[in-house]
């Protein structure tokens, strides 16, 4: 199975430039081959939410080895139809309705995986993914490390994440970075059908343990035509969404939609060209494609939902900094979210970045000289 | 040790689903008791019903009906003394009614209003409703073990749900309530569900009340549609962890006759034949009909109350939806006791883009 | 459900403290097997004294001695089939060795060392020991998830210690077990302290076999002094897990002569009384005696298998004094199947951290 | 409890320079008051673990509210003795060896911390951490505001934590940074003996969460006169422990220690005069102290044990490339830990940076113009 050239998965409702760095790399990057032939090809015009489960449907076809795990993702389908029909169609053996124990999930895929299994393990909100957090760094990270690579650990913990949708308290996290920093994990990110399916795809393949978070606001916001086919995108990769010469806007997950529209919106109203990078694998970084663009531009906002202090937004600024000094023009600036819980859901806007707040930023950057 | 352990516990029921009486009932309950308890499961009803329509209309968000539940939040309520402490999750309306948490600020809870949590006069100390779940057991051991280090005669209940029986905390919490003899009480509303998942798919132990075996603690089962006999089981249990005579598990068998939330649709994996027969078991109407029968209770009386509950819910509904909104830095100001240096930072950056999103709204 | 679960099983003790039959031996135990089994136990002890003196000299880091417990990882260790998985914590030394692990490769891992988890053979697929405790429970029921989802006739078994007995991912394993009728073996190790902790603080239940009910499976106690009855009682609960017949929470009382590692100090906190006492009743002595009087050993078998005993101990240990160290980026090659960027780019900043090294010590 | 000029405390071993930024903002910044009167003020020359069990003693004694749990926190003292001798003089009811689990420890201490306790857990390694983040990020951080200041959890977690003791797997993380990034704790890290002492004293005092972690490596490796006078050190700033013009070096922990040798050595063979600061409290960071200091020197380095990515340093890097941009005179670097698991005991050494590492990188920096 191999891993389709980036350039031809990028979605349509958004500007289809690829950087050459993207499709060079992708093209050196296939995952681990298939055990079995991939099925036909079908087209599907689906939303995020849908891709998922079209990826997860594929995956059971292809891979016997693979089973999905979680609470509720059986008969229910996954309280957002994520997993919807899958055990109607595969059954009850490789669709598992577990017991409500996170540390469980973690570590009964951690097991599976180590016997040749391929787990999907869903938690159902990220909010909910703390008691799964020491098998994932302890065991999933390690077991390769650990064992010299005698056994290894080929698992994907799927968890929707993200705040919007007024969902109650623990429902609207954004607390990627913590897994970014574990070494040993991949975390993908998601933001448009097309990606949903081929770095799903991708992550199951992967013969190492993947966080892979779903940017639940997005869930239904738009479709797109994704071609089944059974081929993944590259995981360590970044996206570029947009082409543009006077600033980066660097973002990943549901911000994306806000960072596109602000995008937009400047080269509309103040001829301001805006490069739109993806981050779309927050760990390991691709730190290439964005230091590249930077490069160009000589400037940086950066998108983050999460909390403000130590998000991924520092990770990718600080290395800015470091290795791209020469080339700013003006000082890398994050919009992000602020360093408190994620307000119960009147008032979860006050929180969230948004459009006004991203071209607000570039405005001012694009000032500094 | 491969025996199983069902036992049926000799105060399970005191008033059966047909509103007959099953045994004699306990010395605590009077007909003015069990009157004003009458009208607490359906004022709670009332309110659920109420609370359900407010989120269809868009008024309010995720809201976790317990209907069919009255009777096990109801009769746990009644058994708390004042200076108990009660530490519950999201499914306990009733429970947090009786300890005077106002049913307004329920509903500024599920509307996502944080200031829900400003419980005041009984419940001062008790705990907002925990999501995590099965977080608050091991919440409620830390205020047993305060309780008890200070000395107090005070005793702690917790709540959970049958899905909870599956996570750690409960079952560490309660071998800590076992080998430290603390004054907790653990109450699980088993309404056979946990979202989508039967409790048969949940664990393979024959009851949960036996799952207090492996913490060495008493368990109990109880019919949970019986206010009485929550009543009396949670009020005993009290009564033994007040008196330093260590923890007890109770399991209140009832049912979710709601779907699991207003997000969640029922139909997709349970059976309504299910459904009617658990309505049939149901707390409110097999009380009414004990009422009834004993003279208790008629159609006047009913409609009085009815009214009033009607108004009393009314006037929570007013209360909630007039309620001023929060000052948009307000959920920077309780993060920390003072506000700190990156706070008061990143207040200046949310001032200025609320500032960028009225001028943009403006233009 | 008041009633606290004490049975003693049938088959808890075959061979007691003195050496005396207390029942008749299981059919599966020959003369042959039993003088094999004592060889282990001894061959297990003197690798153990070995590795504290290693560390004692500076040759290896911290260790936990497993002295006293040996018939628990022996018995365990021969009931198992060759294609059976075995999930271990980090005192199960002797059923290692047992399912094939070098002695070399775990005096390597405790001297810090990777490599010794590269077992092979009937081992290939078991689990390195898991040192957060109980995590490997969680692992267990994966692996027996994934054992009866290929429809093999395997079964799992999984270790920890009287004080894992307390943490959620024990309970959340068995309960599991229970509720899929997993193949899987749980044998605790109730060597009666973790670290300072004695097992009559860390829970309030009479025994731990009895938490097997809040899972729904069976529980048994075993003499985990007594090689047989440890060995009989594995034996006998795998047959039933391969079966497809469920799960099984063994007890196996016994006693940590040692220190808890070597970095403990165990007169700190616990009574040189209960040590003598517990050396009483220590597995090796007591097998050693009942073969001494079932005329089936005599000082020169002794003599012959104490020397080559000592042989195949020094053999490794100087096998494993003399391994090569890894390479310097090995650290680096193995965190994913390909170096990430991120790591190729940091083992360039390695390679030049290393040079600095150099240099600065050279000059 | 009033909270002492930080620079009355600053150790006696390293350059006694604390910034007018430090002092002028501790005084500003008493924790909450005692319960009860101090006692009397005596001298201790101890090591910093012995600094930890005093402040951990003083605490008992002012404040009946403090209790301590954990794992063989009792008859044992803890397994680096910590908290040795405290259950013989303050009993058991003040000492509390609890069953082992991490996720009952870190929830129970909130129940306490609810009720008017100030409870004060261990976790008796880092590494062992995870079960207890559930609580720690869904509860310990969030209850203030989840009530709108009606409860609250003054709590302490003390964990040892970092490598260089050649202990088993799991016993030598440097994890700090996922606690950072969570809004609502605290995470301190003492440097030295007075440190450990007044830093651990004004977590215990302060009215919301703590994580204190305590770096073993250095837990005996100096003494220092401590003075025993109930007196706490500011949460909220860094110490700047050597002045100096030429370049800034940040740190945090135990690499304070090789990070002071390499300041010395480099003025000594290079005349090159390096400022040092210690974070010590790496959430809410102090970023006012660090950007004053790169402001006069132009230069930095970061100097952090953790793995490279996400780490703290992360976030300082960042900072300092969107607030002092035009102040620098070269890139800030880091000298890090890898994206690695922390190797077995054998190969430690390899991972975490030493004085050799952190002179090149200096160098280099200076070189750059
Ligand atoms: C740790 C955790 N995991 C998952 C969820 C999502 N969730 C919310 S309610 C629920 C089911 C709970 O079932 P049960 O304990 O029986 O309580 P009930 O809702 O039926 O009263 C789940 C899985 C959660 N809130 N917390
Ligand atoms: C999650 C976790 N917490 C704490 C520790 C530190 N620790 C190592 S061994 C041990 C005691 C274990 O006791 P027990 O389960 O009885 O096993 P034993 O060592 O006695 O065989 C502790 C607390 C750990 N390894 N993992
Ligand atoms: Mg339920
Ligand atoms: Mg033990």
């Amino acid at each position: 199975m191999a891993t389709k050239n980036a350039a031809e998965k990028m979605p349509k409702e958004v500007t289809e430039q690829v950087s050459e760095r993207v499709s060079g790399k992708a093209s050196g990057k296939a995952p681990e081959k298939s055990s079995r032939k991939t099925s036909e090809k079908t087209t599907h015009t689906v939303t995020l939410v849908e891709a998922v489960n079209l990826a997860l449907r594929r995956a059971l076809t292809d891979h016997p080895e693979v089973v999905i795990l979680g609470e509720d993702v059986g008969t229910n389908g996954g309280v957002f139809r994520a997993t919807e029909g899958l055990k109607r169609d595969f059954g009850f053996k490789r669709v598992l309705d577990t017991p409500l124990a996170e540390s469980l999930i973690a570590g009964m895929a951690v097991g599976m995986a180590t016997q040749g299994m391929r787990p999907v393990a869903e938690i159902q909100f990220m909010g909910f993914i703390f008691a799964a957090v020491e098998h994932m760094v302890c065991h999933a990270a390690r077991m390769r490390n650990r064992t010299r690579g005698r056994l290894h650990c080929p698992l994907v913990i799927r968890a929707p994440f993200g705040g919007g949708i007024h969902a109650p308290e623990h429902h609207s996290e954004s607390t990627e970075a913590l897994f970014a920093h574990i070494p040993g994990l991949r975390v993908v990110i998601p933001s448009s059908p097309t990606r949903a399916y081929g770095l799903l795809l991708s992550a199951i393949q992967d013969p190492d343990p993947v966080l892979f978070l779903e940017p639940k606001r997005i869930y239904r916001m738009v479709r797109q035509e994704v071609e089944d086919d059974g081929q993944g995108l590259p995981l360590d990769v970044c996206f570029t969404l947009r082409q543009g010469e006077h600033i980066t806007l660097v973002s990943w997950g549901a911000m994306i939609h806000e960072t596109m529209l602000a995008a937009k919106q400047l080269a509309a109203e103040d001829g301001i060209e805006a490069e739109v990078i993806d981050v779309a694998s927050i760990s390991p970084l691709d730190m290439d494609t964005i230091i590249r663009s930077v490069e160009k531009t000589g400037r940086c906002v950066i998108i983050q939902e999460a909390a403000r202090s130590g998000g991924i937004g520092s990770e990718i600024s600080a290395r800015l900094g470091e290795d791209a000094l020469m080339y700013l023009q003006a000082p890398v600036q994050r919009v992000t979210g602020y360093d408190t819980p994620m307000p119960y859901s009147k008032n979860e806007g006050l929180y969230m970045p948004c459009v006004e707040d991203i071209i607000g930023t570039v405005k001012k950057v694009m000032e500094d000289v | 040790m491969r025996q199983e352990f069902v036992q049926t516990d000799d105060n399970y029921c005191f008033i059966d689903s047909k509103g007959k009486l099953v045994q004699e009932l306990p010395g605590e309950v009077s007909s003015d008791w069990l009157q004003a308890c009458y009208r607490l499961l359906v004022l709670i009803r009332t309110l659920d019903k109420k609370a359900v329509a407010l989120q269809r209309t868009g008024q309010m968000h995720t809201y976790p009906s317990c209907l069919g539940q009255e009777a096990v939040g109801t009769g746990a309520g009644l058994a708390m003394q004042d200076d108990d402490i009660f530490v519950p999750y999201y499914r306990d309306q009733a429970t947090q009614y009786v300890r005077g948490v106002r049913l307004d600020q329920i509903l500024q809870l599920w509307g996502g209003d944080e200031r829900g949590n400003i419980f005041e006069g009984v419940a001062a100390k008790d705990l907002p409703f925990c999501i995590p779940i099965a977080n608050q057991m091991t919440h409620a051991a830390g205020v047993a073990v305060a309780l008890k280090s200070k000395g107090s005669h005070q005793a702690v209940l917790t709540t959970c749900g049958d899905g909870a029986t599956s996570r750690g905390d409960f079952y560490e919490s309660l071998n800590l309530a076992g080998v430290w003899q603390l004054p907790l009480v653990a109450l699980i509303n088993n309404n056979q569900w946990a979202i989508s998942v039967p409790r048969s798919a949940q664990t393979g132990s024959k009851t949960l009340a036996q799952k207090a075996i492996a913490a060495g603690i008493d368990g109990v089962q109880v019919d949970g549609n019986d206010v009485v006999a929550v009543f009396y089981a949670v009020h005993q249990a009290m009564k033994k962890a007040r008196a330093g005579k260590g923890a007890t598990l109770i399991e209140a068998i009832t049912y979710r006759l709601s779907d699991h939330t207003t997000a969640d649709d029922a139909t997709r994996y349970r059976d309504s034949q299910e459904v009617k027969t658990a309505w049939e078991l149901e707390p409110v109407k097999r009380l009414q009909t004990y009422l009834h029968e004993q003279k208790l209770w008629d159609s006047d009386k009913e409609q009085a109350m009815l009214k009033d509950v009607q108004k009393e819910v009314d006037a929570a509904v007013a209360t909630y939806l007039n309620t001023p909104p929060q000052k948009p830095d307000e959920f920077m100001t309780h993060v920390y006791a003072e506000m700190t240096q990156p706070l008061l930072e990143q207040r200046a950056i949310l001032f200025e883009h609320l500032a960028l999103r009225e001028t943009d709204n403006g233009h």
